[in-house]
């Protein structure tokens, strides 16, 4: 089946990531200008991009035109798009004066002499801007080559960003692991696709999901569509910095600049979830030979993809707490605490749509969020132009800098789960999803590590705030812009406000399944908009299920749970 | 002869039927609520005596504070005694709630009731005579005895005192077991305090924290049986319960209710100090003379006896338990007694009488005589209480001196032979002199004994009559060596002035010491508490004469009398006499015998006392038995080995596991595992591109392996 | 190799299966090589094997399929092929400057 | 609205200290918490169910995660009522007994105490597990950094230990209340986190292994906060470390969590599960009876001696919690009040001796009673309620949970059969000759004998820095400290009538399905009920 989708309401769609994508051209022709203040203003006008970007998105995103395009889930490739501008605007905000600090350091010792065209601003925000702009295209992809493309325009400039980020050796040698080894997953993922495409015949993600449940209902996905989906899910690993592809991450995040670190630890991140839920809603999470959990039969992936992703979301969240355990840089401790945040979103992504998507994209929220809280904080303090990396040299930097030791601390709560905070009602709801999809040893792992977690997010927060301070972090001073710290600020006051607010950020759970595109499926004029119901639509479809027998379940979950209900 | 509402013995076919019948129901008596007031006055003087001590009066003011509560209680008992005789019905006054509350509608066994009620019976009534008398005369003694201490610890001592009668009149008066418990446990606290009371005194202290103890390893024999009695009868309120205790329809719970009298037992035997819990009381004897007359001699130790005569019911019903009683009783007297015979610190040899003699009573609560143990109670009461107050008006005299070998021929001293010929009539009343009231009361306890057919009784009847030959030995070798023969005397270290221990330690010279001789009221109290001995003799005299006495009649309308035994006094028992004509004989010769032997060692020939024991210690077969005797047959060293030793040495062994077992292994262990399952991971991360990419493509390798495994092994096709 | 199974059940030709089979042993080889040399612009070369092993893939399975999809894809492929080119190129010639050596291990500062 | 002035007074004031001036902090902490203690007592006033059971004010909600069920509902019943009273009676005691003792970083001190007051209030008031959870969890925080700023020498293990043991256990807690609004959901297509629904729903409906592995989640967290036996290590480095004030509230209060979870939580919600875990509960509690007096005995270390003496009393909670029944549960929850009033208040007397001495070893201290009267005076009274004199408040509990094991047999006319035997509570009371013989050496060593002090000049000068602010006997704030905890214990001991009255129907509440279980489980065992019919027992199971 061939199908040439309209353009109108594809570009409809795309505006958010056009006006990133023209914003990103702006920014490197402006950043090369001799006027020193447009060149300064070069951040603020990323983030008015991305700004722009995020009105344009809850302005003009329809989920009409969405279907129309193709996208397979409206409502998640929204929430997606949204949580990648919001963290954005704050991405850009920690890394302001980052880039430059180091010359500006040496240009106050009076060591060199100011140089505009030594200024990499404009490229560094410009790649900032392509990456997100790749991310945001990744959860609407119709097709498997919108899906490569946008994988690869996410992770490209990064490896720049890396490199450009410092002038160290350190960042250059990250940044040839992070691109080779990044090379040799998006090869594998690659390969991934191409058995995908054997196996189904399409590069329509909607016509292989036609294809693998009609395969399924034949006795299930031939091997061909399995084998292509794990290669696929083993490839994106490396995005998510999952095991068994996580060995980068803390080498990687540790040679970044601490702007760059945050970055990497949360755009690839969200890039590789979006990919992989696109990815896994054409094998679906119902119909399946799933879980039979206390009598009730709770559908799943296809067992092999659900066996993959159960050993890479235990061996995640497990490696990354053991290894940020013995660490003396709050970086690779990061790193490691960012594997282990991975892992426990692959339990949501294991619980599939519903309530399992809806704490994914709760958990990229709290996690990005706190992650703005913890590198801004970072990013807002240098030692010498250079990056504050090692534990000894934030000991005691509460009694100077309050604030900066508050948000460190805000934020490690966070993290490791701590009521109020916002990562625990991410982790409450992961939990509810885990245990609501029948996984509940993953649950139990997952509460062993976040319980192990806290003995290295304590020391985050006992350093600056208990320990005396040392030599080392005597010449610990605040960074020549206060742009991150500001934004670590939000960020914290965020980690604790939006609990708060937390039923109305998500809307309904029902929303997140993933929608078949109404143009393969029904006349384009009879699709219903998705509004926001007073009855709980969960609470519906689980009423349907009650009422119907076995059979008529097994088939409403073969051709119905796809669609929205 | 006697007159006994009910006669029963045991050779009936269920005594405890017959005898319930005749327990009267107790009647509310809102009216009565003035009895509140006994207990009000002494809680009353423990609020005003602590007000002294946290303002620090420096005057008599708390000891008077004390004595006029006290003789306020005692009034108001009198009242008591005179509105409702020696035979009227029992009564219960509800004062107010306490542990007190109900989960379901059906009665017993859905509610805990345990209010702070008043059940007043004869028995109550005879001990609150004694309790509240003797106390209000033994706090008079004290105002004198405790004047040095005036400003210093005065109110302490006072206060304490204060606690301890209201402890013992809740104890005495409580309507239920858990109140007679939390009276238990009061007493428990005041002699805890009053024994401590020379803090500064490392003896004492230990002392005290000893008696506290020993006495709660009794007090959990008293709470075991109090959650018995619960399970068996479903309620722990006396009146209720004598009402239900014959219900033997049904044993509920692991445990057999015939357990009950022992546990009850257990409770008695550690407050009252007999075996094997006695161990507490000589060394409660560091307190302060009136202390130990009044709480150690005269009324906290005869609590267990109260306990056992109020839930006499639960004993009759286990024959057995009775005897157990009456043997225990019978070996505490004469084993204490031996111990007695070899002390030299006098105020411990009237401490071992004490234990002797309370060994009476519960042999007389065992052969089945409650009126003769209570009535041995109160004429024990006032000849100890004399007894102990003449050693206090001695230590008071002489600087604490309290060694029988250091004072002697005090009744030519000035000023002291008013104590001397007191003491006299306590010695004499100790050793059961004929027709003293001593005897008397002893001799209707020996009676029953020699009387009784089961379980050995009649042994155990001549155990105490060699006990009465020891006890009149012991009693008297301190008469003549203190009291009698010349005169010399030398100070003591003046134990209780411990204010000014760090000033110049006193060793006043025999020469420069000036005896301190005691003033009215302590000669008072002794002259009223003599005449109290004399008239503790008149229902001993009406028992001997067939006529029905007060004492008696109090035991008979009470639940003492439950199962208490007639003795059959005109069977033939040994040597062709009964026992009445046994018990006279050789009670007489007994008392005499040993005063004698004791005049001769200690009065005539003092030397010959002390050949005969370098004599005994000469000869390597016998040397064991005044050194035991001497040491206390090593009873506290032997518990100190066999019980304290083993739970410090487990306590130490338990800290260590503790700390390395349990926290370093466990815990710590545990706690490290992560990291080292970390740092074994720790070589992959080895920084070289080619390292990590092997593992990469190895890790997915294996992710792979498994899932290809899971696939096979687990049958299903996607 | 399930997939050259897979794909005869489709009825795939001799020359369909041969080219699977080539790809297949396309991107072992690339992934052996990116595992086992040093240089680093061989290494970048060996990621480019991989990269072609799945373009033959994808034209084999357009060929099996019927599809142009595939070949379309290869296309993608060859441009981010380049791209990557670019960018390796310029690190490598980035880190030469540096340490005037092409060897992989001379870049491991970073590490546990 | 009272409740949420409640839980709001203390953030306010934290708020406000944290904007205030070092020296006016402790003030602010004082007249906040003293705020709070009103507003309570102003409610505790209004609060209409003293003696029904039931919750109230009951319809304030304020969806957090409406979808989820996830509502702030505050509401107490009465033991909720009681704990909440003990909150907020002895926070202001304790921040007034820190005035002294706390020197630096006041601000920071007195906002952690408030914030910590707000969350055990949240924790005792909250209707929504997810809110208890809350309120239970975030205590860490300011315990983590009162105890590692303000702490000993060894502050900073202590702390951390603390932090992640009780993390540790809690996430399983937390597992297991999501397990059961999850099945809830299924079951019902309703998500809840309400504890009355998710207890209802849980008692009736889980299955058997449910019940067992929900208990079995549920306790882990509320064993080691408690804490039982092997999961106690924790606790004495934790005292012994922390601040007076935060000592005084870990004991008195924090502990309390624990058996109010299992209280609250674990017993209502899986009945099936907790009497299959019965007898090891209850063998747990004994060996922590007995052990922790054992090793009581042998301290040194006279607020370590406390700490351990903790987790020995807590035992006694644990058997009358295990006796599932009224006796034992009301003994329990007499317990959680009286510990936290009689140790809490030791903790305080132990302080404030500190401050003057600068050490808690009894070897170096000794015979104080005569330098110290009021001191001494009040260190016997709370001691004497430790080791459970009757007439004064720790004995109600202690004998009452004692009772309720000896009477937590199969065949107990009571209406509550239970599954332990007379053996449990008379190895149990052995317990009560220990703990008089440890406190009583204690008493003997610290307040009796000749007066010990330590060397003049001990070094870093404390002492004579001391001398000069401190007197020698207690001042009138520590006296006005001390005395009203006293005064409770004394009333508490002599008329516990009306906080048994209050009590009992909730008990009543917690224990509704055990009869039926606890029979069919004896029934399963071959022991039966001779006062249920067999068929009952055989219609239960």
């Amino acid at each position: 089946m061939s199908s040439f989708l309209p353009m109108g309401p594809k570009i409809a769609v795309l505006t958010p990531e056009i006006i990133v994508f023209g914003g990103s051209v702006l920014v490197s022709i402006i950043g090369l200008s001799r006027s020193k203040t447009l060149r300064k203003s070069v951040p603020l006008l990323a983030a008015c991009t991305l700004l722009a970007s995020l009105v344009a998105l809850a302005l003009g995103y329809s989920y009409e035109a969405a279907d129309q395009a193709g996208v397979l889930m409206p409502h998640f490739n929204k929430i997606i798009k949204t949580i990648i501008l919001v963290v954005g605007i704050g991405l850009v905000a920690i890394s302001v004066g980052h880039i430059d600090r180091r010359m500006e350091d040496a240009v106050a010792r009076g060591a060199t002499t100011f140089d505009p065209m030594r200024v990499v601003r404009g490229e560094f925000y410009a790649f900032m801007l392509l990456s997100i702009c790749g991310a945001m295209l990744i959860p609407g992809s119709p097709d498997l080559v919108w899906l490569f493309l946008a994988l690869e325009l996410t992770s490209l400039p990064t490896y720049i960003m890396v490199a450009m980020s410092r002038g160290t050796r350190r960042a250059q040698e990250a940044a040839v692991k992070y691109f080779f080894l990044g090379a040799m997953s998006t090869a594998i993922f690659l390969y991934g696709f191409a058995l995908i495409y054997g196996s189904t015949g399409s590069l329509q993600l909607s016509t292989i999901r036609e294809v693998f449940a009609s395969q399924s209902d034949r006795g299930g996905i031939d091997t061909l569509g399995i084998t292509g989906v794990i290669l696929c899910i083993l490839g994106f690993c490396y995005k998510l910095a999952a095991a068994p592809m996580h060995f980068y991450a803390p080498d990687v995040y540790e040679g970044a600049a601490n702007p760059v670190t945050g970055f990497l630890s949360f755009i690839p991140k969200i890039a590789g979830f979006s990919a992989l839920a696109v990815l896994l809603s054409t094998v679906g999470w119902s119909g399946h030979a799933g879980f039979t959990a206390t009598g009730t039969v709770i559908s799943g992936l296809p067992a092999p993809i659900l066996a993959t992703l159960w050993m890479i979301c235990a061996l995640t969240m497990t490696l990354g707490n053991i290894g940020a355990l013995l660490q003396k840089s709050v970086k690779r401790m990061l790193a490691y605490s960012s594997i282990s945040h991975t892992g426990y979103m692959v339990l949501a992504i294991i619980a599939g749509p519903g309530l399992g998507f809806e704490a994914l994209l709760f958990y990229l929220i709290s996690y990005g969020v706190t992650n703005l809280a913890i590198f801004g904080a970072l990013s807002g303090l240098q030692k010498r132009g250079e990056d504050v990396e090692r534990f000894e040299e934030l000991s005691g930097i509460g009694r100077r800098y309050p604030g900066l030791a508050a948000w460190l601390a805000i934020g490690s709560g966070s993290l490791m789960g701590m009521p109020p905070l916002l990562g625990f009602w991410a982790k409450l709801m992961l939990f509810m999803a885990g245990i609501q999809a029948g996984h509940t040893p993953l649950v139990i792992i997952a509460a062993i590590n976040s319980a192990v977690s806290v003995w290295y997010y304590l020391r985050l927060i006992g350093v600056p705030t208990l320990s005396p301070p040392g030599t080392s972090s005597e010449g610990v001073l605040k960074g020549p812009s206060s742009w991150p710290r500001f934004a670590s600020a939000v960020a914290a006051v965020a980690v604790i406000l939006l609990p708060l607010f937390a039923s109305r950020i998500l809307g309904n759970s029902a929303e997140f399944a993933p929608v078949t595109p109404a143009s393969n499926m029904k006349p384009a004029n009879t699709t219903t908009q998705i509004a926001p119901t007073a009855v709980n639509p969960k609470q519906a479809m689980h009423n349907a299920l009650q009422e119907t027998s076995r059979e008529e379940n097994a088939q409403l979950a073969l051709h119905c749970s796809p669609t929205r209900l | 002869m006697i007159q006994m509402l009910s006669i029963t013995d045991t050779h009936s076919d269920s005594p405890a039927h017959a005898v319930v019948t005749s327990i009267v129901n107790a009647i509310p008596s809102p009216e009565l609520s003035w009895t509140g007031w006994i207990l009000l006055l002494p809680a009353i003087s423990v609020v005003l005596t602590g007000l002294c001590c946290a303002l620090r009066v420096k005057s008599k003011l708390p000891g008077w504070i004390t004595v006029l509560a006290l003789a306020g209680s005692f009034a108001l008992v009198l009242k008591l005694y005179f509105l409702r005789g020696d035979a009227g019905a029992p009564v219960v006054v509800h004062l107010w709630d306490w542990m007190n509350f109900r989960w379901g509608d059906q009665g017993k066994w859905y509610t805990l009731q345990a209010d702070v009620s008043v059940y007043v019976d004869s028995l109550t009534l005879f001990w609150l005579l004694f309790v509240t008398g003797l106390g209000t005369l033994i706090a008079i003694y004290a105002t004198e005895y405790m004047e040095s201490d005036v400003g210093k610890g005065y109110a302490r001592f006072f206060n304490g005192v204060s606690i301890f009668i209201l402890a013992m009149c809740t104890l005495v008066m409580a309507d239920n077991l858990l109140l007679l418990y939390l009276g238990w446990e009061g007493v428990g606290l005041a002699s805890y305090l009053l024994i401590g009371y020379y803090y500064k005194k490392p003896a004492a202290v230990a002392a005290g924290k000893k008696a506290f103890i020993v006495n709660r390893m009794g007090d959990l024999g008293l709470a075991v049986g109090i959650w018995l009695i619960w399970v068996n009868y479903g309620t722990i309120e006396f009146n209720t319960l004598f009402q239900v205790w014959n219900d033997m329809e049904r044993g509920v719970g692991s445990f057999d209710k015939s357990l009950i009298p022992y546990c009850l037992m257990l409770g008695a035997f550690g407050k009252s100090a007999q075996l094997p819990l006695y161990v507490w009381l000589p060394d409660a004897m560091e307190g302060p003379t009136p202390v130990s007359a009044l709480i150690h001699a005269a009324t906290m130790v005869t609590a267990g006896v109260y306990l056992i005569a109020r839930t006499y019911p639960l004993f009759a019903l286990h024959p057995d338990a009775l005897a157990t009683v009456a043997w225990v009783g019978g070996l505490t007297a004469i084993f204490s007694a031996t111990i007695g015979m070899a002390q030299y610190d006098f105020k411990r040899v009237f401490a071992y009488s004490t234990i002797s003699q309370l060994g009476y009573m519960f042999m007389g609560l065992g052969v089945g005589t409650t009126f003769g143990a209570a009535y041995h109670t109160l004429t024990h009461a006032f000849f100890k209480a004399l007894l102990f107050l003449t050693a206090g008006a001695i230590m008071h005299g002489f600087a604490g001196q309290l060694d029988l070998r250091k004072l002697s021929g005090l009744r030519q001293v000035p000023g002291f032979k008013l104590v001397s010929w007191t003491m006299l009539i306590g010695c004499l009343w100790l050793s059961a002199f004929p027709y003293s009231a001593g005897m008397l009361s002893k001799d209707i306890i020996l009676v029953q004994a020699l009387s009784g057919k089961d379980h050995g009784f009649v042994w155990l009847g001549w155990i105490g009559l060699i006990t009465a030959a020891m006890t009149a030995y012991y009693a008297f070798r301190v008469w003549f060596r203190v009291c009698a023969g010349p005169v010399f005397y030398m100070p003591g270290e003046e134990a209780h002035d411990d204010h000014d221990a760090h000033a110049a330690p006193t060793s006043h010279a025999s020469h420069d010491f000036h005896p301190h001789a005691p003033r009215w009221a302590m000669n008072g109290v002794l002259i009223v508490i003599m005449l109290g001995a004399f008239a503790t003799g008149i229902p001993g005299y009406m028992e001997l004469r067939g006529e029905s006495n007060w004492v008696q009649v109090m035991m008979a309308h009470s639940s003492a009398l439950a199962g208490s035994v007639q003795a059959h006094v005109t069977d033939v028992v040994n040597f062709g006499m009964n026992p009445h004509q046994l018990v006279e004989l050789f009670g007489t010769i007994a008392s005499l015998g040993g005063i004698a032997i004791a005049m001769y060692f200690h009065l005539l020939q003092r030397k010959s006392a002390d050949k005969l024991r370098a004599w005994l210690l000469a000869h390597n077969s016998i040397r064991w038995i005044p050194v035991a005797m001497e040491n206390k047959w090593y009873v506290d060293e032997f518990y100190h080995a066999c019980i304290r030793g083993p739970a410090w040495i487990a306590g130490h062994i338990l800290h260590f596991t503790d700390k390395h077992v349990v926290d370093g292994l466990m815990v710590n262990g545990i706690g490290r595992i992560p990291a080292a399952l970390g740092r074994l991971f720790q070589p992959l991360y080895n920084g070289v591109l080619q390292g990590y990419a092997t593992t990469m493509a190895g890790g997915a390798a294996l992710v792979v392996a498994w899932v290809v495994y899971r696939w096979l092994t687990s049958g299903v096709v996607a | 190799m399930t997939h050259l199974l897979a794909a005869s059940q489709y009825g795939a030709s001799h020359a369909v299966t041969i080219t699977l089979a080539m790809s297949a042993l396309l991107f072992t080889i690339g992934l052996i090589g990116f595992l086992v040399r040093r240089n680093m612009i061989l290494m970048f070369l060996c990621t480019e094997i991989m990269f072609q092993a799945a373009a033959l893939a994808f034209i084999a399975f357009g060929r099996m399929r019927m599809d142009t999809g595939g070949q379309i894809f290869v296309i993608f492929i060859l441009t981010i092929a380049a791209a990557e080119a670019a960018l390796a190129l310029g690190l490598v010639i980035l880190l030469f400057r540096r340490k005037e050596t092409l060897s992989s291990e001379a870049w491991s500062e970073l590490h546990e | 609205m009272i409740q949420y002035l409640l839980l709001l007074l203390p953030l306010i004031s934290a708020l406000v200290i944290v904007l205030s001036s070092q020296r006016a902090a402790k003030w602010i902490a004082l007249i906040g918490s003293t705020a709070s203690l009103i507003a309570a007592a102003v409610f505790a006033v209004q609060f209409p169910h003293w003696t029904t059971g039931s919750f109230w004010p009951d319809l304030n909600t304020t969806p957090i995660l409406g979808n989820f069920g996830v509502d702030l509902k505050i509401g107490v019943d009465s033991v909720s009522m009681l704990l909440v009273l003990l909150t907020v009676f002895l926070t202001p005691l304790a921040i007034a007994g820190s005035f002294s003792a706390i020197t630096t970083r006041m601000r920071e001190y007195y906002a952690w105490f408030m914030i910590l007051e707000a969350s055990m209030l949240l924790a005792f008031m909250s209707r929504d597990m997810i809110f208890f959870y809350v309120g239970y969890e975030f205590t860490l925080i300011p315990m983590f950094f009162l105890i590692s700023i303000w702490g000993g020498p060894m502050r900073g293990p202590a702390a951390i230990k603390f932090f992640i043991f009780t993390f540790l256990g809690s996430v399983f807690t937390l597992a297991s209340v999501i397990f059961v609004a999850v099945r809830h959901f299924d079951s019902t297509g309703i998500w809840t986190f309400a504890i009355a629904d998710l207890v209802k729903f849980s008692s009736t409906q889980l299955s058997d292994k449910e019940q067992f592995w929900v208990f079995v989640g549920l306790m882990s967290g509320f064993a080691i906060k408690t804490p039982f036996f092997p999961t106690h290590a924790w606790l004495p480095l934790a005292h012994d470390q922390a601040p007076t004030g935060g000592s005084v509230i870990l004991a008195g209060v924090l502990l309390k969590l624990g058996t109010y979870g299992v209280f609250r939580f674990a017993l209502p919600m899986a009945p099936i599960g907790a009497v299959e875990c019965t007898t090891f509960f209850a063998i747990l509690g004994i060996i922590a009876i007995l052990y922790m007096s054992l090793v009581c005995w042998v301290q040194t270390d006279i607020k370590k001696l406390i700490a351990y003496s903790s987790v020995s009393h807590m035992g006694f909670v644990v058997l009358g919690l295990f006796a599932l029944n009224p006796l034992g549960l009301q003994g329990a929850v007499m317990y959680m009040v009286n510990h936290g009033l009689s140790t809490g208040a030791l903790f305080l007397c132990i302080g404030m001796m500190y401050e003057r001495y600068h050490t808690k070893d009894m070897e170096q201290l000794g015979g104080l009673v005569s330098k110290m009267p009021v001191w001494s005076f009040f260190m016997i009274i709370f001691t004497l309620s430790s080791v459970g004199l009757p007439g004064l408040n720790g004995f109600v509990g202690e004998f009452l949970c004692l009772m309720g094991a000896f009477v937590a047999e199969h065949d107990q006319p009571s209406g509550y059969p239970g599954v332990l035997h007379p053996w449990y509570a008379v190895v149990a009371v052995i317990g009560l000759i220990l703990g008089a013989m440890y406190l009583l050496i204690m008493l003997g060593k610290i307040v009796w004998g000749t007066l010990r002090e330590p060397h003049g000049d001990g070094g870093n000068g404390h002492t004579e820095h001391a001398a000069s602010e401190l007197p020698t006997d207690l001042n009138f704030r520590e006296i006005a400290i001390l005395a009203p905890i006293a005064l409770a214990c004394l009333a508490i001991g002599l008329y516990p009538k009306p906080l048994l009255n209050a009590v009992e129907p909730c008990v009543k509440e917690v224990l509704v399905n055990y009869p039926a279980v606890i029979d069919a489980y004896n029934a399963k065992r071959g022991l039966v009920n001779p006062s249920v019919p067999v068929k009952h027992a055989e219609v239960t199971k």
